[in-house]
């Protein structure tokens, strides 16, 4: 049974803290929601948590039982982050892209996976086309199609739904709900209304700075 | 045993607030025979030591311009090591070491290259010569400006002196290249006559005082150092509470 | 008096081998003020707390 | 491992020759300098074949500076980086791979473009093959030392001269061996001994610098 | 219109000095271009001051390429280009300013270091006057020039080499008449001429290039 | 009576057009929120009418009684235009960079306008970093804080409220519905919702593409 540990956590830009003695224990099939201002931190809560920054002070912590060959897995390799970045060249086609990105976090997809989940997304007739020629809406729906491709137990999303119409809204709160069913967790930023009725949802509130 | 007990050294001076405690007591002991034996090596050079029978009394430039050399390159060797120390250990004082260093290696740096070309005008008739020692020295100084801009543009501190320590690990590559350049190419400059340890070819009366110039210039530079590192240090940790009682208590 | 003028003259060669040491002083010296005057700097702004944010 | 390095490999390969003509670009960059150089000094031909080595290896110098800027920056910028170091795999296989798409893409074009330009130069036949040897084991070394500074100087937006500033004096060695092995050539020495260098910082490079350059990068972003 | 100009000027300045040491980068680069000459031939004396003039404009060229290439970039990338281009106040102006404002930040401090790099290269002293007004005249021309080939490279990402490709031969002009006048001040001929028609060029790029540089500008963007 | 007409539009990237034949006529006092699917073409609309790009066919007018040198106005000399981009340089602050972003835009603002507009905003602890060391929503409110110091009676918002948190909307609405009171006309697009309460909203749909 998979586990995200986080103890007593201080987190900051430079040496001050923006954050600290955060604890948040999360299961199999748990969502938790940062909340706060602008500026009070939940970017660099998440990218701590992923790995990118060195926390100021605690540990985050991944548990799972033992795989078949007797080494328990790393966070790295469990992880799947949206950031505030889509990750995409300008220059490639969303089937490139995400073809590189997919290999790049040890999940290799097929091109046909790939065009099929675009297809999904309503991204059919731009499947092909360079990035820099997609509107922002676009690029974020291509970018969030990891989503779709990954088997990875843990997800965390800064901001998924920035840029996105009102249906691909829906579109991804359905695949959240049918992650957190699957038995994965989910850590997420968002300042917009998410609708996920069927996922109990846990909020963390960080103090305003 | 012997090996906790190192250990135990190591994280006790690792640790900053007694670091900077220490280090006064310790930049004195290095500042009073550093100052010491360079003066009288330099005193020597210029008084006691006869003149050369080719150079005259031009080679009394010797006793600077060879601790400078000297120390230019160990100064680059030393940050180096300090900068694997830091990369591997995440050593905070490694880290202080190389920023707190490379001004003041820049500095033996520039005082080899002017002073060898003070020397090389009466005894090679020019100033400045494109050959490989008097190049590979140049490009010395250059590594260090490197460390020390890079340095300067990196405005988180740590993430800067992190970026300095790689850059002096693998920096370090240009030394080995100052010292065999004179071997490896013909130069102008003179081959090694002092480093063969089993034949010195020089007198005594002149080996002497550039041997006590040597040493002492090198406690200097660490006794320089110390105080860079200790600027250094308070800077970075201006904001903890051990600087804001540590400046209360001497108020 | 003669033997202070031949140690100036340094046999020819008086004004490369003062030049030398005079770089040499005045680059040493500069090594140690400005730490120690950038100590002292920092103390008292530290103290006084002049910080940007 | 490999699959990752494969599909580095191939997506940066694809991204140059994508960006039409990058190749021809790499290729005029090489003939403009040294093309314009005879321009600015009237200088006879003795001159021109002296300095002939000199020559050479500064226009590959400068090519891989204006090149190697841009080596990490548009994944920096785009957030394909972090997605590289959050891989469960080594980032040292992925900055192997990205350089070696790099030296692909410009080194190898001048090891092709090399005989044709010095024997414009007045460079006697002879000596062609020693230069072509010393260019394919000094511009792969190029650009791993060059990663190592891009890495180091991401997170400054304008880095472009402090980058040379920082990667210049570790060129050194790989210019003299080179530009030596090319005087040796020229006037018919023997140039095995500064090759045979050539080749050993190559596998110096090659085992150490990738692990420099994860760190660095590592130490950038963080 | 002068308020704009003023604006953009100082503000662009401000970027130059606050990115500390951007100066001093310069300098250093300019410095380490004339010393790895000599380090990769190993020439004497007399080739080194024959090929000074070509040495030392390749090095201003080089160095104007490298640095120009982010001379619009950023702002196109932050989005302020585009604020640019909406302001009520001429565009022709905001690029003069940004022109003016490189140049300050970086082809004046070749003229200003010029003396002592000529100098160490065996120059002799009564040419230090004429190379420093041909640099003093040449320099603008060269971030005028550029300012042109930047504008039209913005759009693409990895404009790095087509841009040297588009203004190297625009620069080659400047060159000529640049390397001309310091080859002749140092034979000790009259380098008049050459002086005046850089001066030419100079008038005429002052007045020409900015209203190329905003057209470029807008067909970039649109 | 200013008035912004816009007349059998047809805008596209490339050759194709996204939409055809838009009619809008924006007096005094009204605003108009750009309504469609991601990728049809309300970023295109936006900066088509200011001029970025050339319309395909059609016409964008911008009406106004001459001023008292006769000359009529010109649309440029009457815009503020938020974008997508936040228009900030990295290395500079906040107030330097509103400080060039207004006299841009022809309307210079002293610094001491600009710090307090900022400190309204709640940014007055970050108006003298540099502006890579704030955080998204920071950033974006920076960008906004334009609207407060620029005397523009035409306003192009495209999205303005991207990552924004929800006080910081809140403010935001209360400026747009003081700038509709006192005569202005506005154009923005948003995924979000606006409580513009106050306001006579007109609303453009473009066709899904
Ligand atoms: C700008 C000019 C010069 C530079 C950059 C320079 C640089 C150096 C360096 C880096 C060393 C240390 C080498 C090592 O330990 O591996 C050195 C040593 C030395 N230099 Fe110079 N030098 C210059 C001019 C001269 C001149 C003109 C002379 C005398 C004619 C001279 C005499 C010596 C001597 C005697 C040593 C000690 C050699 C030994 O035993 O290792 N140098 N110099
Ligand atoms: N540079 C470009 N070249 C060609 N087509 C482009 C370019 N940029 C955008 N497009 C296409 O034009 C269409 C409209 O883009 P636009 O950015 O106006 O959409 P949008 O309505 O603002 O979408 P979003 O809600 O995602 O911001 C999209 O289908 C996009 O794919
Ligand atoms: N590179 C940086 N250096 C120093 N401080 C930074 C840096 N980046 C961000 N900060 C500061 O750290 C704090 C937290 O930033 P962070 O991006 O985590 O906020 P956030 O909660 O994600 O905000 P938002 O809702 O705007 O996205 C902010 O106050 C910001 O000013
Ligand atoms: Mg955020
Ligand atoms: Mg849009």
């Amino acid at each position: 049974m998979p586990r995200l540990e986080i103890d007593n956590l201080s987190c900051g830009r430079g040496e001050k803290a923006l954050f600290a003695r955060l604890d948040l224990t999360l299961c199999e099939g748990e969502v938790a929601r940062v909340l706060g201002e602008n500026g009070s931190g939940k970017t660099t809560l998440l990218r701590t948590v992923a790995g990118l920054y060195r926390p100021l002070e605690g540990t985050i912590r991944w548990q799972e039982p033992a795989g078949a060959d007797g080494e328990p897995a790393t966070l790295h390799e469990r992880l799947c982050f949206i950031s505030h970045d889509n990750a995409l060249n300008g220059a490639l086609t969303p089937v490139e892209n995400l073809d590189l990105l997919m290999r790049v976090a040890g999940r290799p997809a097929s091109e046909e996976q790939i065009r099929s989940i675009l297809a999904d997304l309503g991204l059919k007739r731009i499947a092909h086309r360079s990035c820099e020629r997609l509107s922002a809406g676009q690029r974020r729906r291509v970018s969030l199609a990891r989503l779709w491709l990954t088997d990875a137990p843990l997800w965390l999303l800064d901001e998924p739904a920035s840029a996105l119409d009102v249906d691909a809204r829906a579109v991804l709160c359905e695949r959240i709900a049918a992650h957190v069913r699957g038995g994965g967790l989910a850590l997420f930023t968002t300042h917009e209304r998410l609708d996920l009725p069927t996922v109990t949802l846990r909020e963390v509130t960080l103090p305003a700075c | 045993m012997a090996k906790s007990a190192f250990m135990r050294w190591f994280h006790r001076f690792g640790s900053l607030p007694y670091f900077y405690g220490v280090s006064v007591p310790i930049a004195r002991a290095l500042a009073v025979p550093g100052v010491l034996l360079a003066a009288w090596g330099v005193f020597a050079g210029l008084v006691l030591a006869p003149a050369d029978y080719q150079q005259g009394d031009a080679f009394r430039i010797i006793y600077i311009h060879v601790p400078s050399a000297w120390l230019s390159m160990f100064g680059y060797t030393s940050m180096a090591v300090a900068g694997v120390v830091a990369l591997v250990w995440r050593l905070k004082l490694a880290e202080i070491y190389i920023v707190a260093a490379a001004p003041i290696g820049a500095s033996f740096t520039f005082l080899a290259l002017a002073t060898g070309s003070i020397w090389g005008k009466p005894m090679w008739g020019t100033w400045w010569v494109w050959d490989a020692r008097l190049t590979s020295e140049l490009i010395l100084l250059f590594l260090y400006l490197g460390v020390i801009a890079l340095h300067n543009a990196i405005e988180s501190p740590r993430t800067a002196a992190r970026a300095c320590a790689l850059l002096s690990v693998v920096g370090v590559i240009n030394v080995p290249i100052i010292h065999y350049s004179v071997e490896w190419w013909n130069t102008l400059h003179q081959g090694p006559t002092i480093t063969r340890f089993d034949r010195p070819a020089m007198d005594l009366d002149m080996l002497w005082p550039l041997l006590s110039a040597a040493l002492g210039f090198t406690l200097i530079f660490g006794w320089l150092t110390l105080w860079g590192m200790r600027v250094q240090l308070l800077w970075r940790e201006r904001r903890s509470r051990w600087v804001g009682r540590m400046l209360e208590n001497s108020r | 008096m003669t033997s202070w003028q031949a140690f100036w003259a340094m046999g020819g060669y008086g004004a490369f081998v003062w030049s030398s040491y005079g770089i040499a002083a005045v680059v040493l010296l500069a090594n140690v003020i400005v730490p120690l005057v950038a100590h002292r700097r920092l103390k008292r702004r530290i103290r006084n707390e002049e910080f940007d944010d | 491992m490999l699959g990752v390095f494969w599909a580095v490999l191939r997506r940066d390969l694809l991204l140059a020759f994508r960006q039409r003509g990058v190749l021809v670009h790499h290729l005029l960059f090489f003939v403009l300098v040294v093309a314009l150089f005879p321009l600015g000094t009237r200088a006879e031909g003795a001159i021109l074949v002296a300095v002939s080595p000199a020559l050479i290896w500064m226009a590959v110098l400068l090519a891989a500076l204006l090149s190697l800027q841009r080596l990490f920056r548009p994944d920096y910028e785009d957030g394909t980086l972090e997605q590289y170091l959050l891989s469960p795999e080594p980032l040292a296989v992925i900055a192997l791979a990205k350089v070696t798409a790099y030296w692909i893409a410009s080194g190898l074009i001048f090891v092709v473009a090399s005989p044709l330009l010095v024997l414009l130069l007045g460079v006697p036949a002879h000596a062609v093959g020693v230069i072509m040897l010393s260019l394919l084991l000094g511009t792969p070394t190029l650009g791993l030392v060059g990663g190592i500074g891009t890495a180091l100087t991401l997170s400054l937006p304008r880095a472009g001269l402090l980058l040379s500033l920082l990667i210049f004096p570790l060129y050194v060695p790989v210019l003299i061996f080179g530009a030596g092995a090319m005087q040796a050539a020229i006037i018919g020495l023997p140039a095995a001994g500064a090759l045979y260098l050539l080749g050993a910082l190559l596998a110096l490079g090659v085992t150490a610098a990738p692990w420099a350059i994860a760190a660095a990068l590592k130490i950038s972003l963080e």
